[in-house]
């Protein structure tokens, strides 16, 4: 996919990208401040907002096999299974209720398929919206800061489910989040926002470690990674 | 049983006829409305257009229509004269639900249009997030708003029922053909006799309380327990 | 109503034949099938014909006579010229003598027919307003006094008859700060000059029958009757087919030829008799009233 | 100038005093059921107690109630021999404002319970985080809810202007006193003056909508921009 | 303030505390799996649920000092101005203009005063909750999970108002973050829960690097804490 020349007003903000790639295949993670333009961007990518100028080139993705997971992810007025088999549902997909339960018993919410969404904890609600997203094996997946305030048990399944994934089906992932340690153990590519504007999108290593953008070096110094735990994580 | 003893209280106005033709025409100009209503609310939502306060508020006040005007109108369009004289509509039940369908439908689609404002724009993005279709993303939106447009269609069902001023007028009273329950009410208040056009009424709203029962049972409105 | 009588002896002998052994309920029950198939008429008539009760009586005497089933908007006469001006009925039954005649004059009926008459009354509080007959008396004496009175105000024939009165007496009353108009029915008129007790011009009919059934008993009384001003004459006009080739003038004609009869004439006179104490309407078909 | 116009085209039914009886009740109908509605549909939103559901359909059932019915009732109650007969409500706009008040506040009473089952809860939760004390987180809902009352208050009011079988009831349609557009449109419909009555109806109708420009203009109903 | 026998059903899930002493002046941290009764118990502690049996001594507490940030803050139909200083305005207090303004500057959103607050960005919309709930000086604070999904920049600002209100007030702070850095770097006790009960509670160093309790221990282990940058967070 690439996005070209891309400029959207929303209020006072203005994203302006003038040329990101983003591979097929691999984890993207785009870091950046709050309001720096992540969510807007991949709103853009999910066709929920058009741009005012410029253009992305899906290179053959049919935009039914793109999804998003929100920051606060909608949940039917419904049942936890049936939100989770909707997007099968309205593929005419039959879902498969052993592997759903497997999913729900995984991320420690055994047994909750009947109890209504909207109850769970917002915790719960995420792993819900993430469950509905890996069922229905979309080729192109966003994942909008849903994989924090999660456990860690939770949080350790839904990276080896994306890494899993991605290995077999090869598909490509789009991550937003704040912990640098998520992006760290996931993605590929990185790609650094800063007041509507990508100010470095490269390899992960280079972006996290080496990076030469004041910007980004800013930004990275809250937290200190470490690149020997780094080097480990595809052992 | 029920029926004869019914017929004896009221027995000069036909309340039997008019009960079978109040719930008829009610239902079915309700129905009518209800789709109407929903399409044209859900548009009105979703699309933006120059001048589309402008329709808001012609909607909000056609919610007011005077249902005499209404008849006026259906009138003059169904008289033999009329343009749509060559249906014979005028004094006909038909005629009577396509006059309260014009009342009902800005009722609905105003009420669609305000709780869609809420609802319908975060069901219509994660619609798109699910890759949901057009048609889909409707349905999803109607699923999702299933309670208040329950509720529209209550209140369309209410005014249906109990509008008296177009029906009358287009419907002509006619015992046994167009009497509905309202228009036999206002009869036998004119006649002065003020207990039976009562008791009547409350005969009227006790079956509409009974339905509303009934429809309540396939609707489950159960207690939402959000977490917030 | 030629080819419709025609229509009503063919038809029961063929069924007759089919179905020979049927009881004598039976065949009545198909008879009055026949009727429903033979086509409907639909009048326009005031509310005060609706209100006394004379339509639901003769309604299906008619049918069985002729086979045609009557069907009635009830409205003010306005309302009902108006239909029929606009060709949506077959025949009116109104009571505004010159009104009808303008009716027939425009086109718009056939013919005028005089069927009944009852007479209007002015009812109210037996004080201050001394019973009498003499129209002029009452209605100065309630000018003067400033009384309530109460007009339906709503150019029906009743309404066109009281300010016919108030003319012919020179009298304006506009000057009398309690005079009201209703707008409404005879009915919801006379309710309201019992509410207000105040007097109010009315038809005996509706006077009687609220009288009678009404649930608040009325409080008021006959103040002024037999003046022979006070006559309320109804006439039947079918609409003209020339004009409306839709309308059922078949039907129209049947019905004027079935209430003009010796027999149903008999049949008015004697309406309301048994249950009010005296007749309601006074039949009057084939003057020139 | 345009009220001698208006005198003039419509003469006879006294339309000058028509109009202001018509706003005099309506504005006053509405603004007293509004108060009774929006308190009422609050409290039944957020109490539960056993019979509630019961409770929630006998006010949509009561959102259906004949406005005739309503007449009689209001009718026998103010009648000189009635219970409330020294009020001599009777034929008095007074009389009318009642009987609009009991038509209308189910009504606003309904509406406001069906859109605060989706808005209050939150809301109430967040006031008490806040500090906030019961009549400060009442007037929070009201505001957060303020699109919603507005149309509640709209429908209610469009209601109470076009409404004609109870106020001809209870009013009388009195000329010059109780006689409103409604009703002097169903007097000029008796006397078959048709086209008069649709002017007189369009005329209202566009009242009603000058009028809801007017509050639309204090109501500022800007398009939530949503960050979903 | 004391939680005592404290028992709470909601749906299948019960929340049951024995005996939970939250000490005034302190930071308290809660930790535990999703789902595990964390934002259950703010609930009670603010009022919105009221238990089913037991009860908690505010000892004095007015409920109008205390105050809580949600997961998912509500934010008024308004500009964020007028959502700062609705606390402020509803006890008849005299908002201080600059103040918000430093504040808002201080986490990145410069001149967003009068922007309407549900058009922020999600990490926006936690800022202004976070600085609503601080500007009113409430005496005691739940802040649940709004501190996560925050720009490294906003969450060091945030910590060290934290840490100075309570420094200058003395008021009570209760934090619940999936993040045990966060945890770490503030809180003075931890509470520890796990399927609706408390496990542990104590000292923050104790529970976090030195529990014997196997539910704490399987908890902490997705993380790696440094005791020795412990050690240092209060030079
Ligand atoms: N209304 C309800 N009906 C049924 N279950 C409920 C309801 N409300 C809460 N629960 C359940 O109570 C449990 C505790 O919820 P709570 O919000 O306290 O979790 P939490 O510890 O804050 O989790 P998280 O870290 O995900 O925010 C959850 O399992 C949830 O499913
Ligand atoms: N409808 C709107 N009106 C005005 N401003 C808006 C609107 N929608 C978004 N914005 C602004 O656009 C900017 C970018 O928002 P966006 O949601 O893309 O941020 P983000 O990078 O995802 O931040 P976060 O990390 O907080 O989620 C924000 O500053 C926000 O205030
Ligand atoms: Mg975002
Ligand atoms: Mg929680």
């Amino acid at each position: 996919m690439k996005i070209i020349n891309l400029e959207k007003r929303v209020g006072q903000f203005v994203l302006q990208i003038d040329h990101l790639e983003i591979e097929e295949g691999c984890i993207h993670g785009l870091i950046g401040g709050n309001g720096s333009g992540k969510t807007t961007l991949m709103k853009l990518i999910m066709g929920i907002l058009s741009p005012d100028s410029g253009h992305i080139e899906y290179e053959g993705l049919n935009m039914r096999e793109i999804t998003m997971t929100s920051q606060r992810p909608y949940l039917l007025h419904d049942t936890v299974y049936e939100n989770i088999v909707y997007p099968l549902k309205i593929r005419g997909t039959r879902p498969d209720r052993e592997k759903i339960g497997a999913y729900l018993e995984s991320c420690g919410m055994a047994g909750k398929e009947r109890q209504a969404a909207r109850s769970l904890s917002s915790g719960e609600q995420q792993k819900v919206s993430m469950i509905r997203a890996l069922c229905f094996h979309p080729r192109f997946v966003m994942i909008d800061e849903t994989l924090s305030n999660l456990d860690p048990d939770s949080v350790e399944f839904f990276e080896k489910q994306i890494l899993r994934t991605r290995e077999i089906e090869g598909n490509t992932w789009m991550l937003i989040s704040h912990s640098l340690s998520h992006i760290a153990r996931l993605c590929d590519r990185v790609h650094v926002f800063y007041k509507g504007k990508v100010v470095q999108s490269g390899p992960a290593r280079e972006v996290l470690f080496h990076s030469e953008v004041p910007e980004v070096r800013h930004f990275l110094r809250g937290e200190i990674l470490s690149e020997s735990a780094f080097d480990r994580r595809n052992e | 049983m029920l029926k004869t003893m019914i017929e004896e209280i009221f027995s000069d106005v036909g309340v039997y006829d008019a009960i079978r033709v109040t719930f008829r025409m009610a239902v079915t100009s309700t129905f009518i409305s209800a789709v109407l209503g929903i399409v044209l609310g859900l548009a009105l939502e979703r699309f933006s257009f120059p001048g589309k306060r402008v329709v808001v508020r012609i909607n909000r006040t056609l919610m007011g229509v005077p249902p005499v005007v209404v008849g006026l109108i259906v009138y003059m369009l169904t008289m033999r004269r009329g343009p749509l004289g060559k249906l014979e509509l005028l004094f006909t039940v038909e005629g009577m639900i396509l006059a309260q369908t014009i009342i009902i439908t800005p009722i609905i689609c105003g009420m669609i249009y305000t709780y869609g404002n809420k609802t319908a724009p975060a069901v219509r993005v994660f619609a798109k997030t699910m890759g949901a279709g057009k048609l889909q993303t409707n349905l999803l939106i109607l699923r999702e708003m299933k309670h208040e447009i329950y509720f529209a269609i209550v209140s369309g069902f209410g005014r249906s029922i109990s509008e008296v001023g177009a029906v009358m007028l287009v419907g002509g009273n006619i015992k046994g053909h167009t009497r509905t329950m309202t228009t036999a009410i206002s009869l036998l208040k004119s006649q002065g006799i003020f207990t039976e056009g009562l008791t009547l009424g409350i005969l009227l709203l006790v079956m509409a309380f009974l339905l509303q029962c009934l429809a309540d049972f396939f609707q489950k409105e159960s207690k939402e327990n959000e977490n917030y | 109503g030629c080819g419709g009588s025609e229509e009503s002896k063919e038809q029961p002998a063929t069924e007759d034949a089919a179905e020979s052994e049927d009881s004598q309920d039976a065949q009545k029950t198909d008879e009055s099938k026949e009727g429903e198939e033979k086509g409907q008429l639909m009048m326009a008539t005031t509310t005060s014909t609706a209100d006394t009760g004379l339509l639901d009586y003769l309604a299906p005497i008619f049918q069985e006579d002729t086979g045609y089933e009557l069907l009635w908007d009830a409205v003010g006469t306005g309302e009902a010229l108006k239909m029929g001006e606009n060709g949506d009925v077959d025949i009116v039954l109104v009571h505004a003598k010159a009104s009808e005649e303008q009716f027939v004059a425009d086109g718009y009926g056939v013919e005028r027919f005089p069927v009944m008459y009852n007479d209007f009354i002015v009812v109210g509080p037996t004080e201050p307003v001394a019973v009498t007959q003499d129209i002029q008396a009452v209605f100065n004496q309630i000018l003067e006094e400033q009384l309530p009175f109460v007009s339906r105000g709503d150019d029906s024939g009743t309404d066109k008859k009281e300010k016919q009165i108030w003319e012919d007496l020179g009298l304006d009353p506009a000057a009398d700060p309690n005079y009201l108009e209703s707008g409404q029915g005879m009915g919801a008129t006379l309710t309201m000059a019992d509410e207000k007790q105040a007097y109010c011009l009315t038809d005996r009919g509706t006077y009687l029958k609220m009288k009678k059934d009404a649930d608040v008993s009325l409080g008021l009384e006959i103040v002024c009757e037999g003046d022979a001003n006070l006559l309320n004459q109804y006439g039947v006009i079918a609409v003209n087919p020339e004009k409306y080739p839709e309308v059922n003038n078949e039907a129209a004609n049947a019905f004027i030829e079935w209430i003009c009869s010796d027999e149903i004439q008999k049949l008015i006179g004697e309406y309301g008799v048994e249950e009010y104490g005296e007749a309601l309407f006074v039949p009057n078909a084939g003057t020139d009233a």
